[in-house]
């Protein structure tokens, strides 16, 4: 408590000198939980590693994934796969990638053609180099065929324009949409749904998770999103950061409930200590 | 080997990005970085280019079904690169008349604006709109009371659709607005508690689990366990 | 003409072709924008503790007060956001500010050009450099936002048509962001008003001295934004509506009772029409869908 | 590539569908006839005219001329140089440089303008039909209605808008990327007097920049991927880039939506709200506002469940069960009441965004409607 406190103040009075100078002031507190975040995680893959069993919940709409390649290949027709419309500076973009190499994979094995379009130029290039590693793996290295991912136009609209044709034509059975949308999530996944395709949506823009939540069999919200490569994957590992979220989410709810009933506590008492302590925390962290 | 380097340097880059938002010599690096970054992509156009005229061309060559589509596409591609790079049609800046690629690009007028305005503006403004249409059938097919969590989903939306506009106003005009006790249950109000607090409430947490996800990704990439971007590297 | 001729009318209603849809959509729409072109009417409105407290805080500043606008938007978006930035710089005139424009995104930098001649091309009190000045689109998204805040010339080096920025008198004394004195971003995504709390404004936060933000948004993006108010944002312009709420606060300000009002000051009031007309059919699919989803479930059961 | 993907379709339907476009053609083109022979008035008072036509746009003629002079001035070095300044043409003066700009009218100033030069010919400035513009109009009126017919179906002038869409928005981000990244930040930081020199007068620059070499090189390394022997370099600049962002976005998102969002929780769960009374100082003595109070607690009560119970469903390491799985399944009735109110917001986005749409229709190119005044 002392600690906390001491950090607070330094951090609501940017003048002080403790810290060395070329040190940024009202930057402690941001240290000091990104050294938590950073050890939750490394712990939990150590824990992860040493072999100790973990469960992991189900989450619905990857279990659909392999079954939905699996329809697209009896049925004969592409399986569509679109890693947002953002570049690969989006984190979004990057856990979009990974999931895609794991569909590659599922793809590759059961032999279905799988389509990727782009709206950017290196997440074309990326998204070859995930797809062909899968393929790779999977022993299936004379299958892959690069031209099936490809680059259509940075313009959002102009991409969405060229999907929306290109599931009327091609007809794909299974859609995936994993990465940072914007609006064209709902004309991409009612085109889906009216040819019939499965769709399995996963996006950290809350904005759009209504469309998906409407218009896919399966959408994964928000945090589920960035740990559905982990649970793909099945590797100890990976397995282990989903662990480590959880720590960090338990922190954050204990740290949730902790500011509101300091909070309160502040209110109802008039306790000048805590109300200091109370505007010191929310200054510190931002708040305003 | 190159697959591993190329992990060694995300690592090693990553960690002096982080470092940046704390040391005050790195700081710059933080915002030089995004500008390198754009000189990247940029550069990377020449990529994405070069696969769209491929892909077009092959279609062309091979007289696929659509070609003739292709052909439009690679047609005006070229021209708009064109029209662009040359600015035709734009005049000079008036500070500099004699430099004659000093023009605003997109000047009024100009050719590369004519195609902005009246080829790519409402093209692209139209698909847009196109939701207005979507968001009705998706309506119709998906907001059924199936059970709690979906009947919680119609509810809010079918609240906050009337609430925004003069019907649902009126449709409750005879509540008090003046009494604090019932004024909340007006259609304005009560979607605007919607957005206040549990909107506000559901947010907020999906915010923070997205920091948190996002940060274990970022961290999977720094310390490699993540190369899935990298592919086989061979 | 139907393939399975025992099916009641609700069965039948459950399978309407979706293009029919469509077609409702587009006759609830274009009608009443016919309606309103031919009648010149449109619906009063009352302003919500959001836009009200944009309208304030844009209102409470003194004369002459240095006003950043970004136009973080394309045509795309126009048809939500235009009315919104057309509203903040006829209200931004009103009180006589000195807008400084710019943009994050690249479609964005015509329509900064077209909005200030709407609005303020016509008035001699506004002079090019003095009262308004447009500083074009500048790239690097949420990077810009940062380098704004520490270094606005680096960010800017000219305005859009090149001029230095030394050679612009009203340039003079921005050295950072926290130097304006309010944040004015109409935003349809990203970079937006999310980017700027979270690079923009909240920084100067942490340094003690807070810049009023306001922010118009697209109607998709406002819910994302809630969270952010009143702490961050002083005040939020939510979609079209938010947008005619505001243009309603400028316009009672801006013209005597009974003065008629300049049609491009109430876009956005002409287009609540429409959206009176689509939401009343969107609210009549839902409670369809519902009457069909009961009747099919009560009919199952008895079955 | 196989036949997988070719659409099913039955060419019957296909015959059909044809035969219903040629129709809705012919009666789209019908109306519009019927359009032209109605007319509309356009101008006011002795000018007004009836003009057949729509859709058309109207200018302005604008000469531009400059000349220059040669003045020395000192450089930041404290040397003299020679430079050259450029300013409009006084009236009278003979133009070094000189074009003709047009901007665009409304159609009762083109009316006006009209009777303007039969009154008095030469002295006004050319008012007239701007060709290259109509044309525009006509066309961005036509498109719109292609992407519209989609709604229909798959057509073929749907696929035209769209292979319009594609090739000139790839063409205009590239050409946005060139004059707004590569020759300001490129050109500019490593070839400053020559980017000067010919491309941007404007730019101010200290000299040579050379860490605009940073982001060439990993450019460099990235075209090798059109190489197939030197392919594997064009890794390189994808760690780098992936590797850059992982670590920004790391601080980021814990500054920003972590830490700030547990920040904004800070909030007391009991408020009491006093009635405002007219008067400065009433504050202290004036009597609880019960409604406010317990609105404003049971916000923040509802607030804080609400946080909580979405946070606990996106617990994945712990099965959802017992009182996680009760307060898991409040989080995702929150989620549900999340989603309803987005979107609810989201429509009039989209009808808003329709209706500008159709406004074009009725107002720029039918001139059915002119809220503007424009003709």
């Amino acid at each position: 408590m002392t600690f906390a406190v001491t950090i607070l103040a330094q951090d609501a009075a940017p003048a002080a000198g403790s810290m060395p100078g070329w040190f940024m002031p009202g930057k402690g507190l941001l240290a000091i939980s990104l050294i938590i975040v950073a050890a939750a995680v490394m712990l939990s893959i150590l824990w992860a590693r040493s072999g100790r069993p973990i469960r992991i919940r189900k989450i619905a709409g990857l279990d659909a994934v392999d079954e939905a390649v699996g329809r697209a290949t009896e049925m004969g027709r592409p399986v569509l796969f679109i890693p947002g419309i953002q570049d690969v500076d989006n984190i979004q973009t990057v856990a979009g990638i990974t999931i895609l190499g794991k569909v590659a994979k599922t793809a590759a094995e059961y032999d279905a053609e799988i389509e990727v379009p782009t709206t950017r130029s290196l997440v074309m290039t990326t998204a070859r180099e995930a797809v062909h590693a899968s393929y790779l793996s999977a022993g299936r290295t004379d299958s892959y065929n690069p031209d099936r991912i490809y680059y259509v136009s940075d313009e959002q609209f102009a991409f969405v324009a060229y999907t929306g044709g290109l599931m009327q034509r091609k007809r794909p059975a299974a859609c995936f949409y994993f990465g940072c949308f914007f609006a064209e999530s709902l004309i991409l996944a009612e085109n889906g749904n009216s040819i019939g395709a499965i769709q399995v949506a996963g996006t950290a823009e809350t904005t759009q998770l209504p469309f998906f939540v409407a218009s896919c069999d399966y959408t994964l919200i928000g945090e589920e999103f960035f740990a559905a490569s982990a649970y793909l994957s099945g590797e100890p590992d990976q397995l282990g950061t989903l662990l480590g979220q959880d720590l960090v989410k338990g922190l954050a709810w204990a740290a949730v409930l902790v500011a509101a009933l300091l909070a309160t506590v502040a209110a109802v008492t008039g306790h000048e200590g805590i109300a200091s302590f109370v505007n010191g925390a929310r200054a510190a962290l931002g708040g305003g | 080997m190159g697959r591993n380097a190329a992990a060694v340097l995300a690592s090693i880059v990553g960690l002096v990005m982080v470092l940046t938002a704390f040391a005050r010599p790195l700081e710059f690096l933080g915002t030089a970085v995004v500008d390198w970054f754009n000189v990247l992509a940029a550069i990377a156009f020449v990529l994405g280019g070069a696969n769209l005229l491929k892909m077009n061309l092959l279609k062309i060559s091979a007289r696929d079904a659509g070609w003739g589509y292709s052909a439009v596409t690679v047609c005006v591609f070229l021209v708009t690169i064109g029209v662009g790079l040359l600015k035709v049609g734009a005049h000079p800046d008036p500070l500099h008349p004699d430099v004659a690629l000093s023009g605003d690009k997109e000047a009024v007028g100009g050719a590369f604006w004519w195609l902005y305005e009246y080829a790519m503006s409402p093209i692209t403004s139209t698909l847009f709109a196109l939701l207005a249409f979507y968001v009705a059938s998706a309506a119709f097919r998906a907001f059924r009371a199936k059970n709690t969590a979906a009947i919680l989903l119609l509810g809010t939306a079918f609240i906050v659709l009337l609430g925004r506009v003069y019907v649902g106003v009126l449709l409750t005009s005879w509540i008090p607005a003046d009494n604090a006790w019932v004024s909340w249950l007006r259609l304005e109000n009560l979607s605007g508690i919607i957005m206040a607090v549990f909107n506000n409430a559901g947010t907020r947490a999906m915010m923070i689990g997205i920091a948190i996800g996002i940060a274990a990704t970022s961290l999977k990439i720094l310390v490699g366990l993540d190369r899935s971007y990298l592919g086989s590297g061979d | 003409m139907s393939d399975r001729p025992n099916e009641s009318f609700l069965a039948r209603l459950d399978r309407i072709d979706r293009r029919w849809i469509f077609l409702m959509m587009a006759i609830a729409v274009a009608a009443p924008i016919i309606w309103v072109g031919v009648t010149g009417r449109t619906f009063p409105e009352t302003a919500t503790p959001a836009v009200q407290g944009a309208f304030d805080a844009i209102e409470r500043l003194p004369e002459g007060s240095k006003v950043l606008v970004s136009f973080d938007f394309d045509p795309a978006s126009a048809g939500e956001l235009q009315p919104m930035a057309t509203g903040f710089i006829h209200h931004c005139q009103l009180r006589k500010h000195r807008i400084y424009a710019m943009t994050l995104w690249a479609p964005g930098s015509p329509l900064i050009g077209a909005t200030l001649a709407d609005v303020i091309g016509n008035d001699p009190s506004y002079r090019y450099g003095e009262n308004f000045v447009d500083l074009g689109y500048q790239a690097g998204n949420e990077g810009v936002m940062k380098q704004v805040g520490v270094d606005f010339p680096k960010a800017f080096p000219n305005d859009s048509k090149g001029t230095p920025l030394a050679r612009i008198p009203m340039m003079q004394g921005i050295t950072r962001l926290s130097d304006f004195d309010i944040l004015i971003s109409v935003s349809a995504g990203y970079p937006g008003g999310k980017e700027w709390v979270q690079y923009g404004v909240s920084p100067t936060l942490t340094q003690g001295h807070r810049l009023p933000f306001v922010a118009g948004s697209t109607g998709v993006q406002t819910p994302q934004m809630i969270p952010y108010y009143p702490v961050q944002m002083s005040g939020i312009l939510g979609a079209i509506k938010g947008a005619a709420e505001y243009e309603s606060l400028v316009n009672a300000k801006a013209t005597a009772p009974g003065e008629t009002v300049p049609a491009k000051y109430q876009e956005a009031q002409r287009r609540m029409a429409p959206q009176l007309f689509g939401h009343s059919l969107m609210v009549g699919l839902i409670l369809v869908g519902n009457v069909i989803f009961f009747a099919g479930r009560r009919k199952g059961a008895a079955e | 590539m196989s036949q997988l993907g070719t659409p099913m379709v039955d060419p019957a339907v296909e015959r059909r569908a044809n035969r219903m476009m040629m129709v809705i053609l012919a009666v789209i083109c019908a109306l519009l006839a019927l359009r032209a022979v109605v007319g509309s008035s356009v101008g006011s008072g002795d000018a007004a005219v009836t003009e057949h036509g729509f859709g058309l746009v109207y200018v302005q003629e604008s000469s531009k001329g400059f000349v220059s002079e040669q003045s020395t001035e000192k450089a930041a070095d404290g040397t003299e140089v020679e430079v050259r300044r450029w300013k409009p043409a006084a009236p009278g003066q003979t133009p070094e440089i000189s074009w003709t700009e047009w901007n665009e009218v409304t159609a009762g100033e083109w009316a006006a303008a009209q009777r303007a030069r039969a009154d008095a010919p030469a002295s006004a400035p050319l008012v007239t039909v701007s060709w290259p513009r109509t044309a525009g109009v006509w066309f961005a009126a036509l498109m719109t209605l292609a992407v519209l017919s989609f709604l229909w179906r798959d057509n073929p002038v749907y696929k035209l808008a769209e292979s319009v869409v594609v090739g000139v928005s790839a063409g205009y981000w590239m050409i946005v990327a060139t004059w707004d990244t590569l020759v300001p930040k490129l050109a500019g930081a490593l070839l400053p007097a020559w980017t000067k020199a010919h491309l941007m007068p404007s730019l101010e620059s200290a000299g040579v920049d050379w860490w605009g070499l940073v982001p060439l090189g990993l450019g460099m390394l990235l075209l090798c991927r059109l190489s197939a022997r030197v392919s594997w370099l064009g890794i390189f600049p994808l760690a780098f880039v992936v590797g850059t962002f992982a670590g920004l976005r790391f601080v980021q998102n814990v500054e920003s939506d972590l830490l700030a969002q547990v920040a904004t929780m800070f909030e007391p769960l009991v408020v009491v709200k006093h009635q405002v009374l007219a008067g400065a100082d009433a504050a202290v003595a004036a009597p609880i506002d019960w409604a406010g109070s317990i609105g404003a607690s049971l916000s923040a009560v509802l607030i804080l469940v609400g946080v909580l119970s979405v946070l606990a469903y996106f617990f994945f390491s712990l099965e959802h069960k017992g009182a996680l799985g009760r307060t898991a399944k409040v989080g995702v009735w929150y989620l549900m009441i999340t989603f309803g109110a987005s979107f609810g917001f989201t429509v009039m986005g989209r009808i808003a965004l329709l209706a500008a749409r159709f406004e074009f229709l009725f107002d720029d190119w039918l001139w059915l409607i002119d809220p503007s005044g424009k003709h």
